[in-house]
């Protein structure tokens, strides 16, 4: 058989072996540290049953990567670390240096090189977000240059402790939410405004019929004779613009220059820490795309980050701060309207009405 | 390569103190003229305010069904370098640890048949190598194997499963992530490569209940560690900490069941009401550790929004012995698997996630279906309607 | 009369310390051959283990469609007294304040016409007569009527209103209860005679959150008393209460907004996070007192199980100005009232209560529908899944 | 008019004024009260800011009454209270007295004639309840037999403050639950467990087939043809047993001797004190009709009341105490078994799950 010339073709090799990467330390210390402690924002501490330490300097990153970039933390990785190097459940950096005299020297060089260090403790952690205009069909906004105009702004958070907690933010480029976007400290979300528009061609070639019309959340689609061709119609007064039949169906793009933005959640967590995990409430339904600095998101999330850090007591989280003030309370300080939107009216909206004389009035 | 195209919008986002994705790209494109073109576009994109992206559209390597994601410039004769430009999933090493030769090989390759742009690492875990033509797609996929690597999930498959740091690096690891990670990736290698479910499923694994990988918020089947027995105290260190902070106002009162106070100086835990939420331990690290039964709990259908609105992970299992059943290759959690992947073969539609199935037919059913009893840490609490369906099972 | 039944397992409900129903059966059975074929009839259930009335049929009061209850006994042959044995609602006193004079004329009225038997009070308020015949409806009526008692409601109406005993006789009553019950009751008088409403509609009026009517339970509109202004506090009877129990673990920590602390010895309350929950002050009566701007919450839809499931009120309005809105005959809560009652009118299906209506419609569109805004106080929490239906008149 | 003769009828003559019962103490000090004191469980005294106090002497009544009890009680107001007296919102009597000495011989008169004298503070109050076999056609149980069996057993919490906390129990004998039945610290609820039978005939005269579709929960009512006439029928597979078809349509009913019986649900509550009003979750799901002293839900009432006497903290209800010690630690206690029927399965059952990593091992 043809095939068979083919033979030293690699395929299915699967997962390689992470203890090809586990640094000396770390293998002989395997699950038995004892406790760790935070040095600075960029500096922590593991300490092993045996007396062993190991360092770890943390580093931030944009995620979307050049080769160069990877060279550059080799280099460093190879400098003080036997090049031993992770990367974080949030896309930094972290340097696992055994030998603690390393660990300024290497903090400097990131730093010489314009790298930013930080990100341990009560701190602004990297956004974890999505691809946005730089690689994905269906997003409502970019990622990238929203994530680093936010961080800009919060930056001496990300480079210094002192928050109440951590703060978790988050971005999603539309409503796929690829990442845990839907239950973050604050919540970035590109958002549209407009129903599809159907190309009925495209639609025959393209789409499964039953498959798009089972994609809508609100059962807005149903089907249609389109120039006596099976298609689909859109009920525009029951869409709520969630491109869900977008991402099954090409043929009923829903980008729309002029309406598309990002909304504002608050107040998730994922952490079993003292509460149980929760999703991100709607905070601000809409702020109109305004590349390339996003200065209304932006402030929206400077002005949380404000009040909360001047409202919220040691340890608590974003949503905890808000359940003792309460919503009400939330609204007046940040400024921002409390509208219709705010309300829920999706599936189980009525789990979410205050069921109680319980009011601060 | 030189500037091809102006990008006065992107080179704002050059500015700032935070590190510029902008230059990341630059610096890629100055190798990559593919990525000079991406800038080109994202630039148009920054400027009409959106996306240029065509629509999907198919990319792939041979034999696999999954680990490509293809994706076609709307301006292909404007932006030639990305008239293609598909991202490669490529499964980490298990709590993302590496080295420098293999990072900086990847690098090379990157560079050498991609546009050099890279991601650590994508949402689900995957490292993506973006900007390759399906041409190109072998010779990647052969260089990257050649390093030890495969291909990541993607489409109706078992996704990439991740994990936190657990415990190569963390002393509250009540389970080695990494090796059940490394381990189910490997079993379900066929589920991952070849997608054949009604849509995805994802597998994490967290070492405590902090969660660090939010395995809670993002996957179908999150194993969270805990314990059984007694957390452990250290008194003297307690004496310690309550020195440096009020331990009684930031530690007990937080404490969610309220099950910790002080005799005299000595703090006391009814640990039969501890509901391992780790809050006492990550503030008094060294004075309290988990105890020694050490296990995990398995939560089940956590998902994005949509279609039924956003799902977080539901208690399924709150103690599954991990570490025994390492022994024996985690044979029982391997059958508990296929169990759940049979029942969501035959009940579930196509693109209907676990969580939303189980949403749609009812816990119960779902029990039945896998063979698990239920029991009350399952529910927040019993129903409070009175519409009770009596079967003829159960009368005397 | 003479015992014409045997009720040996009745019988058996006569033993115990508490009151027995069935001592009070027999006592009006001494009088009345009717009651005592209920006995029967009641014993005879006891021994099949089911009820033995025919399902409804008519009884009523010309006039009037609501106020009486038909019920038919399933054994006429054997229980001919109760072959009819309609109940009858009267509008109790509001607070339930009665003088003997008319407790004894009823007790006459309801001996001679009908079995001797009544309910102090129904589970919706009225007073109860129970086992009379059609015949007798209008006679009986005239007799209370003549004590100045009218009908209560029954059937597709505005239910017999009823409140708690409020400035009577309690010192948390933040408003008059018992007067705008009656008021109420004599504005939508013809409401409640006439059914002509979807299903039933019940106003219930507590004088505080500590809502002794139950009206956040059962009532498609609850008023709980409430205030706006700061909790009065008389620091000397804090600190007696503090020599007597532990005010810090049994108030403080149990206020849920933990917005009361103490400083050296003083109670402090930040009243802007006070959610007058009631439970400081009823604790501490001597020390705590209500502030002086009083009013009442509004709590819109509770009802019980059937069919959607069990409903308890939603906050709709947090302050409402009762006491400025009583020196203008309640107006402002009558034209609520009214606009409610059309939008249930024009939107509800039959059998449909105003809460499943607003559960179906959506919180938005009732409001809308009514003239409230929406304020964050009508939530729990604002909405966490991301299906927002953006309306053009919302856009710049 | 042949109406005009009738003129002297009377009708709609409206609530009657209140203002008539009041006693003049209560009259003078109305809205003016500034505090109360518990003296025993069968007394309280209100007093006024004019320093005006008022006792009340609190005593039981089975609800259901004969003449002859009203007029016991009447003698009692006329001998001490001025012929003033109330009934509460639980159904108990009150006598409400001007005169602090004649507080103990009222009491004692009460007790002589055999009345209960208790139900104020930390005690189980009076038991809210139905008509039962008494009077209702759709009752699955007696109401006050079961009342009474069970008032019996707890006749000491009646009189006598021992508990952490008020105690209410609530007993209806079906589904429509009148009364505050479904967020009580105790309910205790009328259950079928078979499917309405169907009377064709009566159906066709008795019934209107829409609305006996639509008040079914599951849907469960289909049109259908019968001897070729328009009735309905029931899908047996998804029938809840509610009998709210019965409700609505006499020719649907829905007893069953061998298969009704009760359910016993518990940790409700209406007030705001603390926390917010909740409804009473499913304790046990079937205990069968065993009259005429019930002894199966007498059993499983006490059974609760006194793992919460043991275990709550002093003010905790009894849903806050399971609140507390969880509900896996509520089964264990009691010895009540969790089963299928324990979790929720009906509209917003998701919303009733465990969504977190949280669970006492
Ligand atoms: C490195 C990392 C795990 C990994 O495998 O990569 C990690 C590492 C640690 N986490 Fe984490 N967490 C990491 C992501 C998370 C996440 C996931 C996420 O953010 O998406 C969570 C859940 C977030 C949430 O709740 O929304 C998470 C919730 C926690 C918590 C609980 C915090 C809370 O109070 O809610 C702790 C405990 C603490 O901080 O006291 C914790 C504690 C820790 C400790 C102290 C554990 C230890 O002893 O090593 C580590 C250093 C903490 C620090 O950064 O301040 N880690 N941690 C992740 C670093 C992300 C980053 O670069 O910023
Ligand atoms: C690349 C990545 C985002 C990133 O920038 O990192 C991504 C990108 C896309 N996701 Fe995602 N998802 C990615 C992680 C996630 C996650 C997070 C996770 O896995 O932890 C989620 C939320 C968790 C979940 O699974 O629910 C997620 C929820 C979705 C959904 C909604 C699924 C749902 O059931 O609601 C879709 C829509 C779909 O499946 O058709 C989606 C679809 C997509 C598609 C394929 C777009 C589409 O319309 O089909 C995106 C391709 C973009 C591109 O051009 O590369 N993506 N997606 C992540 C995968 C990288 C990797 O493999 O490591
Ligand atoms: C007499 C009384 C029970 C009692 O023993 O006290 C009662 C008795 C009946 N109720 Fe009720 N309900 C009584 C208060 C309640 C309450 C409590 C309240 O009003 O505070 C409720 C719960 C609150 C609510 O309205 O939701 C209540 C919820 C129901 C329901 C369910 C309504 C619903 O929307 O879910 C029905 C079924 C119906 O309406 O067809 C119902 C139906 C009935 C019927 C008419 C039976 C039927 O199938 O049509 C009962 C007549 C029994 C009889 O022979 O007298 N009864 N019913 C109460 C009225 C006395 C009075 O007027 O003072
Ligand atoms: C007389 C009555 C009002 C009436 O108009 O008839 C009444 C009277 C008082 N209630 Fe009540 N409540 C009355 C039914 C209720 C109800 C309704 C019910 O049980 O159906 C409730 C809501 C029940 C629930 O939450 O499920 C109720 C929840 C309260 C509370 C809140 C208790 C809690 O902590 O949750 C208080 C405050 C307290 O006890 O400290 C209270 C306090 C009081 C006070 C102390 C108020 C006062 O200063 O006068 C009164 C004497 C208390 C006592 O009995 O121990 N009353 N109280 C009702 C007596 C019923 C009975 O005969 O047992
Ligand atoms: S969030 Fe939406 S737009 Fe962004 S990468 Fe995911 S699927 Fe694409
Ligand atoms: S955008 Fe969403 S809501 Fe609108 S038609 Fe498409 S799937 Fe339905
Ligand atoms: S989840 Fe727990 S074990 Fe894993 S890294 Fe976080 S704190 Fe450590
Ligand atoms: S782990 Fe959480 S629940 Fe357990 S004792 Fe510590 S704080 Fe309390
Ligand atoms: S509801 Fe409040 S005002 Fe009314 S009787 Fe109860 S405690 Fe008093
Ligand atoms: S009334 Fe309730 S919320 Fe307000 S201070 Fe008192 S206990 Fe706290
Ligand atoms: S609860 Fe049911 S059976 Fe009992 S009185 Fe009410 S409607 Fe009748
Ligand atoms: S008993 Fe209830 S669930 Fe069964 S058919 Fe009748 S209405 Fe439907």
């Amino acid at each position: 058989m043809a095939e068979e010339v083919k033979k030293k073709r690699l395929t299915d090799i699967g997962p390689h072996d992470y203890n090809e990467y586990l640094s000396p330390m770390i293998k002989n210390n395997y699950g038995k540290w004892v406790y760790h402690e935070i040095i600075d924002p960029g500096t922590m501490v593991h300490v092993a049953e045996s007396g062993d330490k190991l360092y770890t300097v943390r580093m931030g990153s944009p995620r979307l990567v050049s080769g160069s970039f990877v060279r550059d933390i080799c280099d460093i990785a190879d400098k003080y670390c036997g090049g031993h190097l992770r990367f974080t459940t949030r896309n930094n950096v972290e340097f696992l240096i055994e030998d603690e005299k390393n660990v300024e020297p290497l903090k400097k060089d990131l730093e010489k090189m314009g790298y930013n260090v930080g990100g341990i403790g009560n701190i602004v952690a990297n956004i974890v977000h999505t691809q946005g205009w730089v690689h994905c069909h269906t997003s409502a906004s970019d990622a990238s240059g929203v994530v680093k105009s936010v961080m800009d702004e919060l930056y001496e958070y990300f480079i210094e402790d002192k928050l109440p907690s951590k703060v978790r933010i988050a971005f999603a480029c539309c409503l796929n939410m690829c990442g845990s976007v839907s239950s973050s400290d604050i919540a970035i979300v590109g958002t549209h405004r407009k129903p599809p528009r159907i190309d009925a061609e495209r639609l025959r070639n393209l789409c499964e019929i039953p498959s798009t019309i089972a994609s809508c959340p609100t059962n807005s689609i149903r089907p249609d004779t389109i120039d006596g061709k099976p298609g689909v119609k859109v009920n525009e007064e029951t869409c709520v613009f969630c491109g869900s039949c977008y991402t099954v169906c090409p043929a009923m793009p829903i980008a729309n220059a002029e309406n598309d933005g990002l909304s504002i959640w608050v107040g998730g967590k994922v952490s079993n820490a003292r509460t149980k995990p929760t999703f991100s409430k709607l905070a601000i339904p809409f702020i109109a795309n305004d590349p390339p600095r996003w200065p209304g998101v932006v402030n929206a999330v400077k002005t949380i980050l404000n009040e909360y850090k001047k409202g919220a007591e040691p340890g608590e989280r974003v949503g905890e701060w808000i359940d003792r003030i309460g919503w009400p309370r939330f609204f007046k300080l940040t400024g921002f309207p409390f509208t219709k939107y705010h309300i829920d009216d999706f599936r189980l909206a009525e789990t979410t009405m205050n069921y109680s004389s319980h009011a601060r009035l | 390569m030189g500037k091809k195209h102006q990008t006065p919008l992107l080179d704002e986002l050059k500015k700032g103190k935070w590190i510029s994705f902008v230059r990341e790209m630059e610096r890629a494109a100055e190798k990559s003229e593919r990525t000079e073109d991406l800038l080109g576009q994202v630039e148009e994109s920054y400027r009409d305010k959106v996306n240029h992206w065509k629509h999907g559209g198919m990319a792939g390597v041979r034999g696999y069904g999954a680990g490509m994601v293809g994706r076609f410039s709307e301006y292909p004769d404007k932006y030639p370098g990305i008239k293609e430009c598909h991202s490669m999933r490529i499964i980490p090493s298990a709590g993302f640890f590496y080295n420098s030769d293999f990072l900086r090989k990847l690098a090379d390759i990157s560079e050498k048949h991609a546009g050099g742009l890279l991601n650590f690492h994508g949402a689900t875990g995957n490292i993506q190598i973006l900007g390759m033509s399906q041409a190109e797609a072998e010779d990647v996929f052969q260089a990257v194997a050649e390093l030890g690597f495969d291909l990541g999930g993607s489409g109706s498959d078992l996704r990439t499963p991740s994990c936190c740091a657990g415990q190569a690096r963390c002393e509250f690891a009540n389970y080695d992530t990494m090796k059940i990670c490394r381990h189910l990736t490997e079993e379900y290698l066929d589920e991952l490569h070849r997608p054949a479910f009604n849509y995805k499923f994802k597998f994490k694994f967290s070492g405590c209940s902090n969660d660090c990988v939010a395995s809670a918020a993002r996957s179908d089947l999150a194993f969270i560690g805990t314990w059984k027995d007694k957390i452990k105290i250290n008194q003297d260190e307690v004496k310690n900490y309550a020195k440096k902070f009020n331990v009684q106002k930031y530690v007990l009162d937080k404490c969610p069941t309220k099950c910790m106070w002080f005799e005299s100086e000595n703090l006391v835990i009814d640990d039969e009401n501890c509901v391992k939420c780790m809050h006492c331990i990550n503030e008094l690290p060294k004075a309290l550790k988990p105890g020694d039964e050490r296990g995990c709990s398995i939560l089940i259908g956590a998902k994005a929004p949509l279609v039924t609105g956003p799902r977080m992970g539901m208690m399924l299992v709150p103690f599954y012995d991990v570490n025994e059943d390492a022994k024996n290759d985690y044979e029982w959690i391997k059958s508990l698997i296929s169990n759940m992947w049979e029942f969501w073969d035959e009940y579930g539609v196509s693109r209907e996630r676990i969580g939303e199935l189980i949403g749609r037919v009812g816990l119960n059913t779902f029990l039945e279906g896998i063979g698990l009893e239920p029991i009350p840490e399952m529910v927040e609490h019993p129903r409070s309607n009175p519409f009770i369906k009596f079967t003829e099972d159960e009368e005397e």
